[in-house]
């Protein structure tokens, strides 16, 4: 499949179309009509659009699911391995060549409940990979069961282990050492766009919470009932100040809301590297006799 | 078999030069068991003698536990570790076993003073008392006490040079390095920067060693102690290695640039290997936060080009199985390192087995194509690593190499030329190049229905072209599809690879002697030594038997093994496991009935173990020899995980 | 064999009663394919025909992809569900596939059109415009268009009841249920506590479907479809019910009081059958936050003495692996259920595929003793379970309980008195009660070595003993120990179980007809009714075969099996899976050669398949039949994962 | 082996005793001499025997390293499984029998590298069992290899994804949900035996973090350095106020020190669950009937 970089030069222009090449044409695509993940689709073409980045440059990391499915719907090489470890596929994948746009798209499910072994220690690594969950509080693609995001806004009691209560992706993340956590929402993807485009060129691991209803098995979690709880995070937030980030989150919960936009962002400093040598005549040389002298 | 001294027909003794083996043992951590063998080993390889040390004896927790360390000395290359049986017993634990009050010595005596052959030798420290040896003694045995712990603390003022005392009392009843100056040029290696007094204090610790088996000998009256080591002109340098240090030069010769790893015993040193030689060559190796995280990175650096492996043991292989067929349908190189220990689940961490072979070539949900690979020897972990790099590269599918924890840890002589002169290939051809898609255009398709089942691959960031791979089935390009005949052409691909395999790339397995109409021996892996070994036994005792040979244990090379097994009298298989598990397989394919010598309560396969065997099946007695005696070792200690 | 309308010798067309095959399809999630084919499905029930709705046709995706639901309606029992060939399609979906302009219609009929039987019935949605049948017609297929979409939105005003007319239409041509009895008595039952307008409604629905067909029928001047189904005195209440339903009871009878399992397709529905019913029964269901998670904490609970099991997919088994070994060695009982699905890793989630024996038999590292069981029918998910949840109590080892996709979710007719009258027991005499424990003792030996294997467990709680188990090898009281000989004596403890399970509990395959001398098909689990119906149709046309059926696979009964097979003319297997796993097993164990028909494109394994493959091999063209055609589906549409 | 009860019966007095029974002889105990596991089990005998529980009664699910194998080394029952999944056996276990004093112990590295996925939502479970980790900052039994708590007081930056930041146990248990969050230090086993048995009488998940020196392969975190940074939590907090158990970490974090005692201790509301049956007579008359109705 051609990236299409080959045939035309990729200018800023011509870009947009190029995302809709190498992909499941629009009408095969098997989401519900309605699923929240389109607006995901929408909103991360326009950003890959707008940085003018070649989907030859880009590894999409796709997660099992519904969501995950978005990898094969737009151009851009393409992985999708075992539920649940997309993160660490992602992370190999940047380890191993920094000149990739490693994208990382992924379910509540898959990231956060058997992910979560995967996510927890990739916010401590910080690799400059970007992580985009479509949370709808739900296992779509199982038919409906309830993720560890489940339950968002209803009010009741948890008072048995087979029914834990959800918790807070942005909490975790930024427990774990998270260098950039914001959240967006696909009923917005021109707000969601903008907050790929900061993810994406952030320095280090960004991870952006997206709420994507699931407009088949979530009745809860709707559309009109996001559109009632989110709000903007106020222009005043410094998303350096991890104190404040803390702080945000606290208010929001408190009034009930739902911030979108980011919350954090504090580049850690990092080493460079080089992309790992891959041809026969980058490895070819390899000399092992220094290492010899250790056994005599 | 011959045990103990030589005897002229006069009957007066001889000296045995240059061939004997000798044990060290001692408490874990405590006494140094492994820094005595290390200066032993190295020394000796120095001197131009071979040095085999395959048995490792220690226990799955940190402090406290038996530990041994037994070496075979010999101035041509052993054959093999041959039988427990010891000429040297050399034992640093000096305190009692309050299990054992009743008997007033030490864990290493007691365990291992059985195994000691007559007329042998016992060195041990009597820093708290002498120990009755008079069973020891009314068998030949010299006994030299030598209270290493109390010279070290009261005289030498300085406890660690403990260890040195008794290599400089071996040195002495072995007539061994008699100026000193192989020892000193260690020391010197090793010290001299932390300056001269260190070193003359272990040199002085040494002397005091050598003074007192000769206060022993004089007050004796013995002219020597049997045996003596002799120092050879080395034609060129010589290492000691271990299996997982070849292991992992071979994959950095092999250009494997990323590794993964999450602490095992015994895969741990192969990361800690790569952590610290890796960089060098411009790689990177990770310590994963589970098994899956180090091998799904391991993969994603495979799906960004690069050569890729992980290692790991049976539990962490456990961990990764779906991980197996992401590499098998995704077609992603990874070579899996699996250094077999004793199991299953936790089992006995520290112990040798070679149990994960129905793991490597059953294990996983589906069907896919792989590679089964077990060196033999250390030079096999190292060529036989670069080969793996090579086919994992060609056949985009997962690669296993199987090792053991002996193989692993065991140390060996083997001259540093072999290592500088082996041709090493790095065969990368399966790649696409940007000019090669220029040629075929807008067409590249991922997954290519090809005549040998091997489609051409695309790094990512190559301009011109992009992928889709995936976990679930798909058609050429790469997407998702359950199409039937789809689905049939794709799985007949993948399975086409392997009869590439066979055709192309297979080593079919070694045969020694001639098999037809006589029992062939068959085994796999690490045992090879005392397979040969043992059919020289078997010889010597007029029992002739082939031996068959596997290092590429799957896809099951049946048209190479079957006709040679068709012609034998019988087949008898010998494997550290429970099943024989390869004897099934080879039933399996060759449909030929394979009888067994089995070995599973973590010790070494022995050459006795075998010639027994194989005596006992070809006397009709029985089908399966499960070998292992019933008794208790003498000394009961808990040990941990 | 016979296809389309049976002719007098007269010639005259005669109407075929109460034995035919239909086919709905549509868009997955739209058109309600399942919705239709659950109230056909009962309502024949009870109308005393028998219904066989095995073949599942849907994709892994929630909304789009072509959705099919194949059905057997009879008036004996079915012996299978055939051949791809149909009788009946009801083609629900309305629009045109956009990547099929060119060919004005629909997928489902494109898709199924050519399995459609000469003058069988095509019923189609023409709501968006009638669609060209000729090339149907020619073949003498009856075609009723009916707007049914359009009706529904534009008449009666409410979409969904656009799934009822299509009903209406059929039971008319099918001259059923002529006064709406039954339809009207599902719809109460159904709709009435939401009012009797919508049941109303429905009627209305399915009456409008009525006058369409009559209008077609006069057009034409037909008389009648060509087919018809009559009700029948129902003896007993029948029961239309699914593999995983009768599992699932089948655990809950056999006394299994937690289960675990985390949401993978087709095992979910165990786990959402065990949530809303186990807690009757004084049990728990969890759903895992993920694979290990939820093994783990099925074997806490059976640690704590309650009868456990966990129910998965090929993937989520894969994940689950080094459990098997801490069962294995803790002696911990587990039954595990895995629903077969087309592996390897993701691969195709919505297809059925038996390649997951090789995992339950040999995956793990090191060796443990299990058990392998595989039902064949509905009645044996039920009955084996109970027999399951027995073995893993006696045996402390994982109880491997394989089923597939077809198999879990197929529906069939099962008298409900079959479930009434099974005569269940539960044993759980290897538990020590708290006298057992005062009669012997301090002495409690959690891994006892006994003559069957067999030791006795402790309930925690228990007074007056306490155990220490671990998944590290130990000796008879459960602390971790390495002695050689401790070792040996646990291993063959361990798996002397599995010599006692030979003897006292291993059931032999089934054997039909006399083997000597035969070609004998082999098979396992859920494919026994097409083998039985392929050696009727062999033996119709001439050919003698025996059927030897497995449902207890693991250890292998070789004393059971071999001496027949040793007896057949020849042995072909036949598995859905790419290699012939079983006849790799018996190859192993027998040493017989075993030729090979293989499906593994994701379809059910049809008695054609079976028939053709075994008349190339018996005219020796060929030892392995991969089926499936070559030629993709005329329709392309992108799938999910 | 019998646990005592029957031979005696268990008043307080002979309690103490009776945990000596059953277990490895403390000769051979084969830890380190001065590990810190050795204050962890001298601290776990006093809280079970303070508390009068009765052997037969307990449950102990041990980790896998050197750690885990305190579960030998003591009285009671015991269970060891995989590596990491420690706690998911306890919670089977618990909700099987809610009668059984169920306690897990492990290390840093078995819960929280590669047993994060199960400690993550056992917290969010809040099944009544008890976890104390011997955290050491290393992998004690494979020798030495960093954990995710290691480089705890170490002042570096990190600059590759190879060599992750340690997290903090206690943030993560509070994000998680985690009911009751407290920490101790084998160095004063007597205060640590007080936590013990507050955790043990904490009705949900109760977690302590035990700084447990390994002597041998973490030179950095001594006795003497943890000595110098631990401080004990004041008498004026109030654990059952998250935010105030928030607000102290950050404190202490503030001013470089480690808190020791429970940080945050607040049960749900739990329904209550009756042992699970088990005996032929709790099984033999299971009705299955009214189910089958379902398939008419
Ligand atoms: C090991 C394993 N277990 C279970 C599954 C089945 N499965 C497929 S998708 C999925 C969860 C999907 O939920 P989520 O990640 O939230 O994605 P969504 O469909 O909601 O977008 C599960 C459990 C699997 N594919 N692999
Ligand atoms: C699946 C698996 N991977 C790796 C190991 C090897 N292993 C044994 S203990 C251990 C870590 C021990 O560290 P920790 O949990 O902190 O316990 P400690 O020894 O420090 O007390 C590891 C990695 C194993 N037993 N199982
Ligand atoms: S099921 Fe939910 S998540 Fe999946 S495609 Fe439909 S709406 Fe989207
Ligand atoms: S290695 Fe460390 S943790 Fe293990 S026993 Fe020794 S001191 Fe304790
Ligand atoms: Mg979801
Ligand atoms: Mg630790």
């Amino acid at each position: 499949m051609t990236d299409g970089a080959q045939t035309r030069p990729a200018p800023a222009k011509a870009a947009a179309k190029i995302w809709d090449e190498n992909a499941v044409p629009r009408h095969r695509i098997q989401w519900c009509p309605g699923c929240g993940d389109f607006g995901v689709l929408a909103a991360l073409k326009m950003a890959v659009a707008k940085l003018e980045i070649t989907p030859s440059q880009t590894l999409m990391v796709g997660g099992i699911g519904c969501s995950g499915q978005i990898r094969n719907y737009l151009n851009g090489n393409a992985f999708h391995g075992t539920h649940g470890g997309a993160l660490a596929y992602a992370l190999g994948a940047k380890m191993a060549n920094p000149e990739l746009q490693v994208i990382t798209l992924a379910g509540d499910g898959d990231t956060f409940a058997i992910g979560v072994e995967n996510f927890v220690h990739v916010c401590r690594r910080d690799p400059d990979i970007v992580l985009v969950v479509m949370d709808n509080g739900v296992y779509g693609l199982t038919k409906g069961q309830h993720s560890p995001t489940h339950g968002r806004g209803i009010d009741k009691e948890y008072v048995l282990e087979e029914d834990p209560p959800p918790f807070s992706p942005l909490r975790l993340a930024l427990t774990a050492g998270a260098t950039f956590v914001a959240q967006s929402f696909s009923g917005d993807p021109k707000h969601a766009a903008e907050i790929y485009v900061q993810a994406m060129q952030h320095k280090g691991f960004a991870f952006v919470n997206d709420f994507s209803p699931c407009v088949t098995y979530n009745k809860f979690n709707t559309y009109d009932w996001y559109r009632e709880h989110v709000e903007n995070i106020p222009a005043g937030h410094d998303p350096a100040d991890l104190g404040a980030a803390w702080a945000l989150l606290d208010d929001f919960d408190k009034r009930g809301r739902l911030p979108l936009g980011v919350v954090h962002a504090h580049p850690r400093g990092k080493k460079a590297v080089k992309r790992l040598p891959i041809w026969e005549s980058e490895l070819k040389d390899a000399d092992i006799k220094p290492l010899l002298q250790m056994f005599r | 078999m011959a045990r103990g001294l030589c005897y002229h027909k006069d009957g007066s003794v001889r000296v045995i030069t240059n061939n004997l083996k000798l044990l060290v043992g001692g408490v874990q951590l405590r006494d140094g068991v492994l820094t005595v063998t290390d200066v032993l080993g190295r020394i000796f390889t120095r001197a131009g003698l071979y040095v085999l040390e395959m048995e490792r004896g220690y226990a799955s927790t940190i402090y406290g536990a038996h530990q041994y360390d037994p070496m075979v000395i010999s101035a041509q290359q052993p054959l093999s570790w041959g039988d427990p049986y010891v000429d040297i017993l050399i034992a640093l634990d000096f305190d009692s076993n309050p299990d054992a009050k009743d008997q007033p010595n030490r864990d290493t005596v007691l365990r291992h003073g059985r195994d000691l052959k007559d007329g042998g030798v016992l060195l041990y420290d009597s820093s708290t008392g002498e120990i009755p040896t008079g069973d020891l003694e009314r068998r030949g045995v010299k006994v030299f006490p030598i209270p290493a712990r109390n010279i070290a603390r009261d005289e030498l003022k300085k406890d660690v040079v403990k260890n040195i005392i008794p290599v400089g009392a071996l040195f002495r009843l072995l007539e061994f390095d008699a100026d000193v100056s192989l020892l000193r040029g260690l020391l010197e290696e090793r010290f001299l920067r932390k300056g001269r007094e260190i070193v003359d204090l272990n040199l002085r610790a040494a002397a005091r060693g050598v003074e007192v088996v000769e206060g022993v000998l004089a007050a004796r009256g013995w002219t020597d102690a049997g045996y003596r080591l002799d120092a050879l002109p080395v034609d060129d340098p010589r290492l000691l290695i271990a299996g997982n240090e070849a292991l992992a030069m071979g994959a950095i010769a092999g250009g494997c640039r990323y590794y993964a790893g999450y602490p095992i015993t015994p895969a741990s040193a192969i990361l800690e290997f790569m952590e610290e030689h890796l960089p060098k060559y411009g790689g990177r190796a990770m310590q994963g936060q589970n098994e899956r995280e180090s091998i799904r990175a391991a993969l994603g650096a495979a799906v960004a080009g690069v050569r890729s492996m992980v290692g790991t043991s049976g539990p962490g292989l456990s961990l990764k199985v779906e991980e197996f067929g992401v590499s098998g349908v995704t077609e992603t190189p990874i070579v899996i390192v699996d250094t077999q220990r004793a199991g299953p689940s936790t089992g006995m961490p520290t112990k040798s087995e070679q149990a994960d072979l129905f793991l490597a070539a059953y294990g996983g949900h589906g069907e896919i194509p792989r590679i089964v690979l077990a060196p033999a020897t250390q030079e096999e972990c190292y060529t036989m690593m670069v080969e793996a790099q090579n086919l994992a590269d060609k056949y985009q599918c997962p690669v296993f190499f199987l090792t053991d924890l002996n193989l692993s840890e065991g140390r060996k002589v083997v001259p540093q030329s072999f290592f500088e002169q082996y041709p090493v290939v790095v065969d990368r051809s399966t790649l696409l190049r940007e000019d090669d898609l220029a040629r075929d255009g807008n067409g590249y398709k991922r997954f290519a229905v090809t005549e040998t089942g091997i489609s051409p691959r695309l790094v990512p960031g190559t301009r011109g072209a992009v992928f889709k791979v995936s976990g679930s089935e798909h058609d050429e390009r790469g997407f998702v599809s359950t199409d039937p005949s789809i689905r049939k052409a794709q799985m007949e691909k993948r399975f086409r690879k392997m009869a590439t395999y066979l055709a192309e790339d297979a080593k079919p397995p070694k045969v020694y002697g001639d098999p037809a109409g006589r029992p062939v021996l068959v085994g796999w892996g690490s045992t090879r030594p005392v397979l040969l070994d043992a059919q020289q036994r078997l010889a010597a005792s007029g029992t002739d038997v082939a031996v068959m040979h596997f290092t590429h244990l799957w896809p099951f090379n049946t048209s190479a093994v079957k006709p040679i097994l068709e012609r034998a009298a019988s087949v008898i298989s010998v494997e550290q496991n429970f099943h024989g598990q390869l004897a099934d397989v080879i039933q399996s394919y060759c449909m030929v009935p394979v009888t067994r010598i089995v070995k599973f309560n973590g010790l070494p396969m022995y050459v006795s173990d075998i010639t027994g065997g194989v005596n006992q099946i070809l006397a009709g007695e029985v089908a399966v020899v499960r070998v292992g005696v019933e008794a208790p070792v003498p000394v009961k200690v808990s040990e941990g995980d």
